[in-house]
């Protein structure tokens, strides 16, 4: 708490005054104020689409705000762009990747400021510092291999690297966690405290409660593009932090129902994926049924909602309703009645010059009509029936993709599928970068679907959401399932367990 | 390509070239938000486009007239055609520098088929197929062996130029005494109460072309690949197919294009018009349509194509020097489209913080 | 008889003789190198045709590759005489004796010329041709269609312009088809003709534009004439065998016919002459006018009988 | 672009820009790695290279000699100094479609110069002067003005080549008795000890713009802007200006290209060879250099440019027919490049489960 005190004390290293943001059809940001003390960790909460990354792209340099003004050392000052803002000490990970793919890890890690040497670049000296770096953060891969061909974790890893290793003042993360694994997470989050205590401010942005809750010293909340408060962490209880950023109580979160386990639909057996990192694999799921996935990275679980995505090549059985889905093709799986959310929403999923309403319907082209013609009365009425029913907040369903902020982005991606009606959905990382209220919101879509006699498997590195909504979870070890879990022995504990080590540990199973 | 220029050809409110959104069912609300959709994309070449039609009208009293008007049209036939089958590949965010070859070496088969003696019927069918044909092989090369699709059309448009060669060993092929010739003839010639059959033609392929870009999976399919292939293939998108298919349709473009062209020159010539390949490319981006793909449409294309279809015309008109046409030709281009990017970019708007890029 | 024997002589020692196309693929150059062929064939000499296609940087390199290959002799059509001069300079170093078609240069010892691309003598083909529109139309409208801006084809614009000024045509427009295919032709003469549609007569500096014109000016709804009858008439040159057969068809008034089958006979023949050491500064080849008239006549290029001995040169 | 060109051009193992893997800072080692990657790029062209020269050597007694080899360099130096623009270009992302016009205008200048009497010295400097200014031309619109950079390219292509022919109308400048010519004409044909000045400067050239783009900010600034321009922005890379930069090189070596042209021409013609641009960029892509940019470099430039200089140089000596020589020359060039897609799929391995795609 004492570096807290003292931080409240000296003047606020960024100080921002009235900040408003337009953009055709939206104002992202209706006169917004936040102050952050060097040395203070300030979480910015709030729903999708509520100005929390535009607030942070401003500090940034990044865009401009129509109206207010910034205090850097209390002092007015106009951050023109990202080099300005570095000069300042401002750094900033921005929500969506921003990694250069044919280039190497370690010269992304060392962008915008390669060490020289006599007037030319000295890679070895490059390669040392990205190595050290990665140590830090406990990361081991080559420094060497082009960005392009690492996991989307991995990615957010260098991009977390290239952050800490440049000397901020001020640290922006803007969901850098929401797509690292929890163990990751940890790591980082230590390290956030570390720089903090050096001395460095951190604008923490997240969906995660439980981080901000371990984290930060202080919540500013936004809705709608306007501030509803600033409150002590972790002093305010949850309850109230998050009827501040959704405006009504949420009650049960995980949300539940009457469970009712039907018949087997999906049947694996044997399935290996051609990259090898997932070992023959097998289990069932049954209608009505949600099985959560697992194990750390690399531990196969991403491997494994790809090959049932059809989305990497694999072989071994797979059988819904009893009949065989043939692997690796994404149209005979689908057709086989298994609908796949990926988790790299970037690089898989969406259509980034296309519009929402494009979004929605490519998943649908094949019902949109009889004989390959599309019959455009019924796609818009879908897509409106969608946009409504999955809460996308959109100014118009020809607005492009990408200028929905990132739950919103997610919320169009799941929609998409929920409404082919399959009898399985496989889910990878589902609730991605979502806020709460409407994370909830899709938990309660998964029962429903669950219980409408859909079989549901949820991969997920997030352990609460895990244990809050599957039957039954699967954990991954090393490329093979090395534990099932169900009723009782579902717990953080079990399951970290046997992420980690492959077994349970005794005195667990004395615990439960 | 850097964010600004990205910026430049992707423009934020630059709509998209996909379905309707907040167009009513009806026909004519689609047409109209299509027109909004087009000149969100290519205010520049409209502006453009209507003071040159403009400032011509005025200095040139012929300009305006029917007879010119028909002229512009047939001239530019074959360029449209091409451009046609060029906007569906860019779309799908490929690109075929084949397509004048292709031109010249289905017009070759055409010229040989009808020597041959073969009705018109069976010449037509033929050279479509032919046009076909080459298509196919583009597309098979780049959807299924997975070339690149610059080597293979750069292969192709090489192959296809010398087999136009040695089917006639260079010589071009009269084909205007040729039975069969006729009625091709007459389809380049004629006109229907002073409505050129060509001018007809060229809108029901451009309407058609809009439509199934619009209004079918298969069009739906090209933007989706073209603007994310990976998300398209999980999507369920047969990417392979499509992207076969969309080479095919330039193919058969490029026989159509061979079929004007003979019937216009009364000959079938193995000569590629050097210039050729890029006005077409040239009328597609300028049209809107993003070279990197997903985004634009035939309605662009349009436009681009008489837009410069209408430099050309005017330059010949007002005689200007044969050295100076093309410093005339660039800066109209040129500007052209920065009226666009300005106008997107708020460059005439009072200044304002924030313009971005 | 005392010539042919030299050439026996000649064929004792067989030669090679290199030529430099601008482009093969043009039916002119084709028959020019069937001459080439005839020619050398009938000394016993060989004959080696390398192809610039429209490149000069293409054609320099084409020299040297001869040089290396120690060719006897290099015939050469230059694409751009303006940048041969090194090339030149080269072969004459490496005491190589050059021919030139169409083409001068310092050390370019014979020149075959073809009669039309020269202007100097009265009877110079593209005077008579303005003397002929002037007949066929006195004081008529005409329009000249020139080709890309390389000196030659302006040479020849210019050439028959100031003689068919001087012979009381008016020059309605002096156009370049600089993309050089029947297509542009079509469409700038498309063009023209909503500007001028009493244009009485097209000169064209080659049968690709002349044929480009017709079938514009019969898309415009106009006839074509064989230079008597009333329409537009259209003369054109090279004598491709499409053009002859536009003719024919009375599609097009008449094409200058340069005769390039002679031409490839005659560059043996300087080459011959050379050897025999009484060279020539220049051999000009006849160029023929094809129309109504004399169509009938016609023969294809290889056969109208040409031998080294009768060549159709302009004394 | 679908994915599979994507894949395809962007090959899994297809290394990358970056700096060497296992760069230990020793130039050997470096250049060794250097070797590696253009090689893992372009394995391939490589092949088929070696393939070709294999088999004129043997088919060809002439193909071998040192003369024919420094007659192939000569012959593409022009290609090659353009080349090695268009990679800075296209590694940005870019294409610079202007460049042969640019070439075409330059020379022209260099001809206009000598004649106006300045001296050898005088006329290089302002040659090479006026080629900067062209690439800043394209450069300023491009990067300040945000036009798409096809568009300007186009349109400068066009005002450039106009250019050329105003200066000289049309006419070929004979640059060869001109005093001050002597030099640049002694540089393109001399050699020391039998290798040609030009050989010696291509290496050169070569090895220089390997250096920048390796070890330099601005080098690696290319680089990163091609790979991904708002990441670049973010971490404070000055995109416009580096972009500017690149246009401006691309310039400079049109500069370069003019001279040599000219002085192997001895003289300055302001005709374009129709077929230059294409050649320029094919050999650039052919070399590995993904047209997305971000990706590749100048090492396999040089291969691209030797592979497609040996085809034509073998099309002549095995003296193929006009008419085939496109059907040969596409052919080899799409073989070549499946052969490269092929390793990397594993077509001739034995067949394991997942080739993807
Ligand atoms: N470039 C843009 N053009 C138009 N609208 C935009 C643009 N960028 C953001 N918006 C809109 O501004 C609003 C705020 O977006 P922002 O990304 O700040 O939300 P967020 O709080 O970060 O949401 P999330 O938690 O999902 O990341 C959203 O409605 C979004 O659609
Ligand atoms: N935009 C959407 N929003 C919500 N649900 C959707 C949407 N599009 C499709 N669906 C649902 O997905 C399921 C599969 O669609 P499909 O077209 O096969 O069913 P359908 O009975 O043929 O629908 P319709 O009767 O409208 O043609 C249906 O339950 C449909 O209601
Ligand atoms: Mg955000
Ligand atoms: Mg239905």
């Amino acid at each position: 708490m004492s570096v807290h005190d003292d931080a409240v004390r000296t003047t606020p290293l960024v100080e921002v005054v009235g900040a408003v943001r337009r953009y055709p059809g939206v104002v992202a940001l209706r006169g917004v104020d936040l102050t952050i003390h060097a040395g203070e960790v300030l979480s910015l909460t709030g729903e999708n689409g509520s100005g929390k990354s535009t607030l942070a792209k401003i500090i940034g340099g990044v865009e401009q705000p129509d109206e207010g003004r910034i205090l850097v050392d209390g002092r007015q000052t106009v951050i023109t762009d990202p080099s300005a803002a570095r000069d300042l000490g401002i750094v900033m990970i921005s929500q969506e990747l921003t990694l250069a793919p044919s280039l190497t890890v370690a010269e992304n890690i060392m962008m915008g400021r390669l060490p020289r040497r006599g007037g030319r670049v000295d890679w070895s000296s490059a390669r040392r510092q990205a190595r050290e770096v990665l140590d830090q953060l406990d990361v081991h891969i080559s420094v060497d291999v082009p960005v392009r061909e690492l996991s989307v974790e991995l990615q957010q890893e260098v991009e977390i690297a290239r952050a800490i290793s440049s000397q901020a003042r001020l640290l922006i993360l803007d969901e850098a966690t929401s797509s690292l694994s929890e163990a990751a997470t940890d790591r980082l989050l230590e390290l956030v405290r570390l720089q903090a205590q050096r001395g460095v401010a951190v604008l923490m942005i997240s969906h995660r409660m439980p981080e901000l809750y371990s984290t930060a010293q202080r919540a500013t909340v936004l809705r709608d593009g306007t501030l509803v408060g600033s409150v002590p962490l972790p002093s305010t209880p949850e309850a109230q932090l998050v009827r501040m950023m959704v405006g009504r109580d949420l009650g049960d979160y995980y949300g539940s129902r009457e469970v009712t386990i039907g018949e087997t639909v999906l049947e694996v057996d044997g399935l290996v994926s051609a990259d090898g990192e997932m070992s023959p694999t097998s289990f069932t799921v049954s209608a009505g049924e949600v099985l959560g996935v697992a194990g750390l990275v690399g531990s196969g679980k991403a491997q494994l909602a790809m090959s049932l995505g059809g989305a990497i090549p694999a072989s071994g059985t797979v059988r819904v309703r009893g009949k065989d889905v043939a692997l690796g093709d994404p149209r005979r799986v689908i057709a086989a009645g298994i609908g796949y959310v990926p988790d790299d929403r970037r690089k898989s999923a969406l259509l980034p010059v296309r519009s929402v309403s494009d979004n929605l319907s490519v998943s649908w082209l094949r019902r949109l009509g009889r004989g390959g013609i599309i019959r455009t009365s019924v796609e818009r009425r879908r897509v409106k029936d969608a946009i409504e029913r999955y809460g996308v907040k959109t100014s118009s369903p020809g607005k492009r993709i990408t200028l929905l902020s990132g739950g919103n982005q997610q919320k169009v991606i799941l929609g998409r599928t929920f409404a082919l009606g399959c009898d399985v959905y496989v889910l990878s990382e589902p609730t991605r970068g979502v806020d709460v209220g409407s994370k909830s919101a899709i938990y309660a879509m998964l029962h429903e679907l669950a219980s409408s006699g859909a079989a549901v498997i949820v991969v997920s590195s997030e352990l609460p959401e895990l244990i809050g909504l599957s039957d039954r979870i699967l954990v991954f070890f090393r490329g093979s399932v090395c534990g099932e879990l169900t009723g009782d022995d579902i717990s953080e504990q079990t399951i970290g367990d046997l992420a980690v080590s492959g077994r349970v540990h005794a005195n667990d199973v004395l615990n439960s | 390509m850097s964010s600004d220029q990205l910026a430049a050809e992707k423009r934020p409110d630059s709509g998209h070239g996909g379905p309707p959104h907040d167009a009513a069912p009806s026909r004519a609300a689609s047409m109209w938000s299509e027109i909004q959709r087009v000149s969100g994309r290519s205010t520049g070449v409209i502006a453009g486009l209507v003071i040159l039609c403009i400032y011509l009208a005025v200095t040139q009293p012929v300009f305006a007239t029917w007879g010119n008007t028909t002229n512009v049209v047939a001239g530019n036939s074959v360029i449209l055609l091409l451009a046609i089958g060029a906007t569906f590949v860019i779309l799908s965010g490929g690109i075929d520098l084949s397509t004048a070859a292709a031109g010249a070496a289905t017009a070759m088969v055409f010229g040989e088929l009808l020597s041959a003696g073969v009705g018109a019927f069976v010449a037509v069918v033929g050279t479509l197929a032919f046009g076909l044909f080459l298509g196919a092989v583009n597309g098979v090369l780049i959807s299924y062996l997975k070339i690149p699709f610059l080597v293979v059309t750069l292969g192709t448009l090489s192959i296809f130029e010398s087999f136009a060669l040695v089917l006639s060993s260079g010589k071009t092929i009269n084909t205007f005494t040729l039975d069969g010739f006729e009625p091709v003839y007459r389809f380049a010639l004629d006109d229907v109460a002073g409505v050129p059959y060509l001018l007809i033609f060229d809108v029901v392929v451009v309407v058609v072309a809009a439509l199934v870009l619009r209004y079918t999976s298969f069009g739906r399919g090209v933007y989706a690949i073209g603007s994310n292939s990976e998300a398209a293939r999980l999507n369920g998108i047969n990417v392979a197919r499509t992207t076969l298919m969309v080479y095919v349709i330039a193919g058969l473009c490029a026989g159509l294009a061979a079929l004007v062209q003979v019937g216009r020159l009364t000959g079938a010539s193995p000569n590629i018009d050097s210039t050729l390949l890029l006005t077409v490319i040239a009328a597609v981006l300028i049209g809107g349509t993003a070279y990197t793909g997903g985004e634009g449409g035939v309605g662009g294309t349009v436009l681009g194509v008489l837009f410069l279809g209408v430099i050309q015309n005017g330059l010949t008109l007002s005689d200007v020097s044969t050295f100076w046409r093309g410093t005339v030709n660039g800066l109209v281009l040129i500007v052209a489209v920065a009226l666009g990017v300005g106008r997107d970019r708020g460059w005439f708007r009072l200044p304002k913080g924030g313009t971005r890029g | 008889g005392s010539s042919s024997s030299d050439a026996g002589g000649a064929s004792s020692d067989s030669l090679t003789i290199g030529y430099s196309t601008p482009v093969e693929s043009q039916p002119s150059q084709q028959d020019l190198i069937a001459g080439l062929e005839t020619g050398a064939k009938s000394l016993g000499w060989k004959t080696d045709v390398i192809d610039a296609n429209l490149s000069p940087d293409a054609q320099v390199s084409n020299v040297q590759t001869m040089l290396q290959k120690k060719v006897d002799a290099v015939s050469i059509w230059t694409l751009d005489a303006g940048a041969m001069q090194g090339t030149f300079a080269q072969a004459a170093a490496a005491k190589i004796p050059l021919i030139g078609v169409n083409s001068t240069g310092d050390q370019i010892g014979t020149t075959v010329w073809w009669q039309l691309n020269l202007c100097k003598a009265e009877d110079a083909p593209f005077k008579v041709a303005a003397q002929q529109f002037a007949k066929w139309r006195p004081g008529g409208k005409i329009i000249v269609m020139g080709g890309p801006p390389v000196p030659s084809i302006q040479g020849n614009v210019k050439c028959f312009t100031e003689a068919a000024k001087a012979a009381g045509l008016t020059v309605l427009s002096e156009t370049d088809n600089v993309k050089d295919s029947s297509s542009s032709a079509s469409a700038l003469t498309s063009d023209l003709l909503s500007k001028y549609d009493d244009v009485d007569a097209f000169w064209a500096y080659n049968d690709a534009s002349a044929l480009g014109i017709s079938a514009a000016i019969t898309q415009a709804g106009k006839k074509i004439s064989d230079g008597t009858s009333d329409g537009v008439i259209v003369t054109g040159a090279n004598g491709d065998t499409d053009a002859i057969e536009a003719v024919r068809q009375g599609r097009l008034t008449g094409t200058w016919d340069p005769q390039p089958n002679a031409t490839g006979l005659a560059v043996i023949k300087a080459l011959q002459d050379a050897k025999a050491g009484k060279a020539e500064k220049e051999l000009v080849v006849e160029s023929v006018f094809w129309s109504a008239e004399n169509i009938d006549t016609y023969k294809k290029p290889g056969s109208r009988g040409h031998t080294l001995d009768t060549i159709p040169l302009v004394k």
